[in-house]
């Protein structure tokens, strides 16, 4: 494991799995949305505005997990100071901010033939939109903060503050009374969702998680490479600025 | 694209981007506000329609003029105004442009975005529409006033809030108008152009009258 | 400019006179070194004459060619603070500066300026990377980026390692050979030869016997 | 009297009196945001009543953060901050007396203002002590919550803007508890100590917690 | 504190390594010089020193009765920022950092400080409307406030007249007569007699030959 935290092999190892990742995506995605649209049948309540969930569900999954993926690199950044951390925490901000809006998105479309309306400023609604707050503020800072590791830390205990925003979210509509649906896949006594619906839906989350993946390590591998440009052309400059000034 | 103004132009745009993407944090700063709004007043969507229309003012007035507090003062630290100062351009000239480029990357982004927050506040389409142009024609006027502001606290290195302090009650008749234009807008007793025409009127007499004031308060400082 | 005449300059500051009466001519080609202890007053005159702070007394004028546009448009000044945007490249500012200061439009190219002070190779890194006499090395490089006849120059040498203290005398020597002047206040020695001294001796509190 | 934290708390506050600073522009720019909401908004009194907790915290919410941003930014920039690492005193107890003496010179007026604001919003009586007693239990989680914010932004000379984009999406619990205690003053559903005992809680939380946050922010700055 | 050991000092800035390699010795009442052109590092060098920037390499110990305490709460550092609050007068800024930086209750008064860099006159004045050197004199008072072993001063006599470099240069013979160590970045003599020199030499791209 320590072996890939180098970042030359790890940019070898993402080198070989990537094409795996992205087949794989491609394949999952693709079956989940054949369920989705010829499979999955239609809500007797809700007609074929269902097929929302599919897309809905799966990206606020990822928008949370993508959020906890950060705050283990962070935790990373951290303790060991290590540079793959702070590209994985880099990388994964403006996922999980595309996430968090697809979330956002799909859930204020499904909002309007269920509840009537676009958004409504429940305890759930209102976590997530704090979540996605709280990845522009991060991707705020990584713009403003030039130097890679500062902003590294920076972020990090950014990000490590942020956390207590997870459990809210997760949490929320148990603690409060909300319009939003309680959790019906991941509950106590199993889930209470028809198979007919549940295998498109994990079958996307899978398909959504691929995804999230192939992204995450394109992004880490692109700014490990645009990292090293950087320092390369930074040291190039200095030398010859050096050699320059003694002529 | 050869002229000092439109070079201070274009540096004054370039430091925006640098900056946490410059405009964007201004709209991030907005939509924060208008969704802080909700979890204060609770999610009576009747009231928050109603109320709609002031939110979007309040907010986009907060986030123009607290971008604003640095437009000068950063100038003052690094000694970059001083050697504006013996530019031929006149100081006057200076200040319009640099409010132009903080209006461009400040101002234009809000203008752009207030319908969409809008829709989160259950305000209805006429009112939306209502509510960008209000902000289209009154934020100049913001930005102008703001200047001023910026420029009085240019040497004192703690703007933030005593330049807001100082600005934010000369900015009242702007509100007021810019309110009522964006309630005009979807229906009410008063037609729509009439507080736009006040609210161009502000902005115009701002654009004016601002760039005299705030160069003579550049220059009064004890540099 | 052929002459900057200065009579009986005075300048307040927070109530008090800080310069008083001081007089000097200055010529073509001529350099005028303002010496004296801290507080004496040397950056309140060389910020009076750049026109940054009013005088409360005395006569400042200047001939030839220029006489009619305003001093402040005919100098360069160097002070304690850069004039740099650190978010910017050393070459960008410099761009900036040459649009803003030049009367002409072709100005010299940043990396020329930034190549005589010997940075041409770090034109492209935002000053805020830069150390101390790498930033002040770029604002000095600013004097070459628009033709002005006075150089008015607070400390200059502040952080510049020996090389750039050697180019910037070099810098002087050209610039007084073509008919520039310069009015620099310096504790350490700058490399200008034949200058004129200017002293205004001891803070002003003395000199004004209002201890 | 002699502790270098008591030194430290004391410098705090003068430099807070001097200078247009801290505690009085912190009172006159809530009262500028609370007295332009009815400009916004209209004469409507009930409506006014309605709101009074949602916008009085909002001003305050604004009122602190704004006044934070230069909190350890000015120690940066004038080399302060360099120095006192090199104290004795742990860096965590240093951003706690700043903190505290911050809170002092903004905070502790808004919370002794804020009843004499809410009688101009034509709130009730048990509302206006309900709004005062909240203030004072939230502020200090807003004050540290701040903290962190303004020790992340420090290097960076330009806090202000991204500073609040940073923290305020983290404030809302605080928000949100601190107007639904206001309210509960004031009658509801919810006795008034539970909201209360919550913002209480989320203070002392911020207080043990933040300190480390911020120390360990400013010491990552690129020095 | 006896002696302050360097051994193979690497610091790393902007994904770079401006300092590499660097060792040297410091024994009581010695002082160390780093020379160096603009950007060879002597500023970064030591700030990490000093404890602001993390080294990225190299160990630095320091023996002596106050081997435990961490080195920073043993040194000075006087660097290109004064550390004073233009809002409070000079004696206030230096009573707070006698407060804040002494290890024990007696501290001189900043009067007497003040004094021995000829600002008595101004202890009440706010720093703000003080001259540059007057300015750099208050920080370099601070000194004097806190006896503490190791002072690290970066390019201590900028801004400083003849008169207060004297008045440094008696100091440093005082405090390394009683033991101290100094460090020093410069690139104007400081009036230190048989310092060690530490040359840095040239940018740091060159150093280790990592181009
Ligand atoms: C913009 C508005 C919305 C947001 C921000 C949002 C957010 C979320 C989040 C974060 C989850 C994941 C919950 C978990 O893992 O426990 C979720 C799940 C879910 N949402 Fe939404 N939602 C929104 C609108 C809607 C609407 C309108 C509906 C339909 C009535 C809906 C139905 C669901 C369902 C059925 C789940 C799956 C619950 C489970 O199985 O755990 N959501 N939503
Ligand atoms: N914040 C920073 N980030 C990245 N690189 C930096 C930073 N500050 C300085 N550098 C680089 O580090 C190198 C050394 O800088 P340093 O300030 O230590 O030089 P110095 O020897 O003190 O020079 P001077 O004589 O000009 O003070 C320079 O090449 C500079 O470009
Ligand atoms: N902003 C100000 N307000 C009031 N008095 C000031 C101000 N700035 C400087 N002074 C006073 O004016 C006097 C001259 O200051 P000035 O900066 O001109 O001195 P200087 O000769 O440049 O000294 P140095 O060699 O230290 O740079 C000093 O006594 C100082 O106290
Ligand atoms: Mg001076
Ligand atoms: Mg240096």
């Amino acid at each position: 494991m320590l072996k890939y935290a180098n970042p030359t092999n790890f940019l070898a190892l993402a080198g070989r799995l990537i094409p795996w990742l992205a087949a794989a995506t491609a394949l999952s995605l693709g079956a989940g949305l054949f369920l989705t649209f010829f499979v999955a049948p239609d809500d007797y309540q809700q007609g074929s505005s269902v097929k929302i969930m599919y897309l809905h569900v799966p990206s606020a999954w990822l928008s949370m997990m993508c959020y906890v993926i950060m705050t283990s690199a962070a935790l990373g950044t951290i303790v060991w100071r290590h540079p793959l951390a702070d590209a994985a925490q880099k990388a994964a901000a403006p996922l999980g901010a595309i996430f968090t809006l697809l979330c956002l998105v799909t859930g204020s479309l499904w909002g309007k033939p269920m509840w009537g309306t676009w958004w409504v400023w429940d305890a759930r609604l209102t976590s997530v939109l704090v979540l996605f707050l709280i990845y522009l503020g991060l991707i705020g800072l990584w713009q403003t903060i030039e130097e890679p590791a500062q902003a590294a830390r920076a972020a990090a205990i950014l990000t490590l503050v942020g956390v207590v925003n997870i459990p809210i979210i997760k949490f929320s509509v148990d603690w409060w009374n909300t319009l939003h649906q309680p959790a019906s896949v991941f509950k106590i006594g199993g889930p209470a969702i028809s198979g007919s619906m549940l295998w498109p839906l994990l079958i996307m989350a899978v398909a959504f998680t691929f995804l999230f993946l192939t992204l995450h390590l394109m992004a880490i591998r692109n700014e490990i490479l645009r990292r090293r440009l950087r320092r390369l052309s930074i040291d190039a400059a200095h030398a010859e600025e050096k050699s320059e000034a003694t002529a | 694209m050869r002229s000092p103004l439109s070079a201070l132009f274009w540096r004054e745009l370039r430091i925006a981007r640098s900056v946490g993407g410059g405009g964007a944090m201004g709209v991030v700063f907005f939509l924060i506000l208008v969704s802080l709004t909700p979890f204060a007043i609770g999610p009576d969507l009747n009231l928050l329609s109603r109320i709609g229309p002031a939110i979007l003012w309040i907010a986009a007035l907060l986030a123009t003029l607290l971008g604003l507090d640095r437009l000068f003062q950063a100038d003052a630290d690094d000694g970059s105004l001083d050697l504006l100062l013996t530019a031929a351009t006149p100081l006057e000239l200076i200040v319009l442009v640099k409010c132009l480029a903080h209006w461009i990357a400040t101002a234009l982004p809000l203008v752009v975005a207030s319908p969409l927050l809008g829709l989160t506040l259950a305000m209805e389409p006429e009112s939306l529409a209502g509510i960008s142009l209000s902000l289209l024609a009154g934020t100049p006027a913001l930005t102008m006033l703001g200047a001023i502001g910026a420029a009085l606290t240019a040497g004192l290195r703690r703007g933030g809030l005593l330049m807001a302090v100082l600005i934010l009650p000369l900015t009242t008749p702007v509100l007021i108008f810019g309110v009522s234009s964006a309630a005009a807008a979807s229906g009410g007793t008063v037609p729509f152009h009439i507080p736009m025409l006040i609210l161009s009127a502000l902005s115009l007499a701002s654009l004016a009258g601002a760039p005299f004031a705030a160069a003579a308060a550049l220059r009064a400082r004890d540099a | 400019m052929t002459s900057l005449l200065a009579r009986d300059l005075c300048v307040d500051r927070g109530g008090r006179t800080i310069v008083k009466n001081i007089s000097f001519d200055l010529r073509a080609g001529e350099a005028l070194v303002a010496l004296g202890r801290n507080g004496a007053g040397k950056s309140t005159l060389l910020r009076a004459i750049a026109g940054f702070l009013p005088l409360s007394g005395g006569r400042l004028s200047h001939t030839g060619a220029e006489a009619e546009i305003p001093l402040p448009e005919l100098s360069h000044y160097v002070g304690h603070a850069d004039g740099l945007k650190s978010a910017l490249t050393a070459a960008e500012n410099l761009a900036f500066w040459a649009r803003m200061l030049a009367r002409s439009d072709e100005t010299p190219s940043p990396s020329s300026a930034l190549q005589r002070v010997g940075l041409k190779r770090l034109a492209d890194f935002p000053v805020a990377y830069l150390s101390a006499g790498q930033k002040r090395r770029v604002a000095l490089a600013r004097l070459f980026m628009a033709p002005r006849p006075l150089w008015i120059l607070d400390e200059p040498a502040t952080a510049l390692d020996i090389a750039s203290q050697q180019v910037l005398a070099e810098a002087f020597a050209e610039h007084r050979a073509a008919g520039g002047m310069i009015l620099a206040a310096t504790h350490a020695p700058l490399g200008l030869v034949d200058a004129a001294t200017l002293d205004l001796g001891s803070a002003p509190a003395d000199l004004g016997g209002n201890a």
